[in-house]
């Protein structure tokens, strides 16, 4: 009579769980963006495990023609990279980034925060300011803020986009971040310095960084920003 | 320098052939194209050192850049300032590398600048495998893909709009009023500043060596005799300022006389240099 | 030793079906079109089953959080039914009127029947489509016919809902000329030409309107049943 009740009750709960599971499986796999935590606790309810379903529906999509995958802090159906060649198809027409761009993404990447006259140090070039509107557009590199420096440069780090795009859990998995990091080849400076540099795209402004003022992010954002805002 | 070139087989086609190639043959080809300046090219050539780039030699590729940048002055070809920049960099790292290292402390040895490069050579090499790398993995909307129907989460929003009716009625009646009032257009009025008399009066009194009459002069100024009523008062009050800073005299017969008034002497000069603001060609009457 | 042959046999095959299934399972994901048999042989390697990778994911999504289904002879993943739900979410909002929506409401409060041609006039400067939108939807103002005039403009008055919001018993209870000048609105120093008229808000049309065309009205309706704004 006791174990049936306790039977009863485990029977509920899991069934709670695969309810949680089907809603966190719903959303997730609606949304072409990914989701944060904050966002499917926001529409499931209250008492929902949802780290639990998170996990099992990775779990279970890891071997699957979708995948669970976590960009940052969210999470988000994609297809298996394996599975590439047949899904050709379905590519849209994207720009190829020129030499240039490349290069100064993957500066962008491993040495953010970074500004422009950082890049240049780097690639002994100067950098046209069409390279870094083409990356800005790609909406893959985001103006953080500013050096607190003479002339307060403006410094640039990856996005979210950028980490979803390349398939990347975090910015710490960046491919061959950690040999570079080894060789001191994130360093500013030559020489082998105490402190190894890795790269920061974190919301938060580092120590030597201000923040952009009102509006210089915004122009920016309303140009590529699809919400919709209804005027009166 | 094109940027879109992201392969560089043209270029560093030309490069091998040049280090495979005896100094005096006439096939050398110097050709920057395709290169994104000195860094660049000076990469490619410490790649063709065949080697591992943490181990060239700094000063067999300082040796082969100066050869290069000689063969293109040789053959009259324009470089561009950042490459001759470098050349002339590099010939003082080979003084550098070449002379005894001397104790002086205070300038970077040869080795030190030797390292420097090397670094950058290493860095910008380690950013483009980077690069490629990068490029490498699977990328979304090219190998991997979104859901490709997203079903819109849909936010129902009901706008609750609000309004008193206070802000209704002001509304109406501020904006009609509005309305009404354009309707009306009042005439600026012209009135004349004591600043702007007081100029007239200091071009006058710096142009006439005598008693002038305030009136006639202002005559011929005042074509509008709407004017002339303001115009009068503002000199007349401009005037008695300047008699009180000394500037001038001011005489008038009887009421309603016309009023003279005449440089006072010495400082005719100095009201004049200050509307003017010249300070030569000035006759200079004794005090 | 036969059957651990037939027995390898059948792994591979199996092996074989999951492939087909994870393909399937990828292409539908990924299309922004339900795809067709003959589309998904199209895409997939010759032998495979595709029906039977069809069937299988069908199967298997029965009671997940999306489900495969079936458009007219296509296929697509639409999640389900049942979750609606949380795929909605209300988001109620205080929204006030915009400077010119409030001139315009009292215009025609004031002024009603009145024709935008006649708003504009009042009020010197053009009015946009938006504000008269945002005035329809509110429910304080509506359509009440067209002006017997060339080109037949829509007349707009006032609602229910607006005496209701307002506080107010009849259109008549709103202030006249003199209230509004002793309630310190107006100045005295307004033209004496300046009148402020009186509001008719009867559902009968006056002498010069003439009647919406059937539909005209519920097309409106329509539209305000449906303001909801959809964002990914």
């Amino acid at each position: 009579m006791q174990s049936e009740q306790i039977e009863g009750h485990e029977l509920a709960d899991k069934k709670q769980a695969f309810e949680t599971l089907r809603m966190v499986e719903a959303l997730l796999f609606a949304s072409a963006e990914p989701l944060s935590m904050s966002e499917l606790t926001a529409r499931l309810p209250r008492q929902a495990d949802i780290p639990r379903a998170v996990k099992e529906l990775e779990e279970f999509y890891r071997h699957r023609g979708v995948r669970l995958v976590k960009v940052a802090d969210r999470y988000a159906f994609r297809t298996a990279p394996d599975l590439a060649a047949i899904m050709q198809r379905e590519q849209e027409e994207q720009r190829r980034l020129s030499r240039a761009a490349l290069e100064t993404l993957a500066i962008i990447a491993f040495h953010q925060p970074v500004t422009r006259a950082e890049i240049e140090e780097i690639r002994g070039v100067s950098t046209s300011k069409g390279t870094l509107d083409v990356l800005l557009e790609t909406q893959w590199v985001r103006m953080r803020g500013r050096r607190r420096t003479p002339g307060r440069p403006v410094t640039y780090g990856t996005t979210l986009q950028f980490l979803d795009h390349f398939g990347l859990e975090t910015i710490k998995d960046l491919p061959g971040l950690e040999e570079l990091k080894g060789a001191g080849l994130l360093d500013s400076a030559i020489p082998a310095s105490f402190f190894v540099p890795a790269p920061d795209d974190s919301d938060e402004l580092s120590e030597d960084e201000i923040p952009l003022e009102a509006g210089e992010e915004d122009d920016f954002k309303d140009g590529i920003s699809t919400t919709r805002t209804i005027e009166a | 320098m094109q940027e879109d070139h992201w392969e560089n087989d043209s270029a560093e086609q030309s490069l091998g052939d040049e280090s495979s190639s005896k100094p005096n043959e006439p096939t050398l080809s110097v050709d920057v194209d395709g290169f994104e300046g000195p860094l660049d090219l000076l990469l490619t050539m410490a790649r063709s050192q065949k080697v591992d780039i943490t181990k060239i030699s700094i000063l067999a590729l300082t040796e082969q850049y100066l050869e290069f940048v000689g063969e293109a002055r040789r053959l009259r070809l324009e470089l561009a300032a950042d490459y001759l920049v470098m050349a002339a960099w590099l010939a003082y790292l080979k003084s550098r590398l070449l002379i005894p290292k001397q104790d002086d402390g205070e300038e970077p040895s040869g080795e030190e600048l030797a390292a420097a490069l090397a670094f950058r050579l290493q860095r910008l090499e380690a950013m483009r495998e980077a690069a490629a790398k990068l490029m490498n993995r699977p990328k979304l909307g090219l190998e991997v893909f979104a859901r490709g129907a997203p079903e819109t989460i849909s936010i129902e929003r009901n706008s609750t709009w609000s309004a008193s009716l206070f802000d209704m009625l002001t509304a109406y009646a501020t904006q009609r009023q509005r309305r009404s009032v354009t309707s009306v257009q009042m005439q600026k009025r012209a009135v004349w500043s004591l600043a702007e008399a007081r100029a007239l009066l200091e071009r006058l009194v710096g142009s006439c060596a005598g008693w002038t009459a305030v009136q006639s002069y202002l005559m011929s100024y005042l074509s509008e005799p709407e004017q002339r009523r303001t115009a009068i008062a503002s000199t007349f009050s401009a005037s008695l300022e300047m008699v009180r800073e000394g500037l001038i005299d001011i005489q008038q017969g009887e009421a309603f006389a016309p009023i003279y008034i005449r440089a006072k002497k010495g400082k005719a000069n100095e009201a004049t240099q200050l509307q003017e603001g010249a300070l030569v060609g000035q006759d200079h009457e004794p005090a």
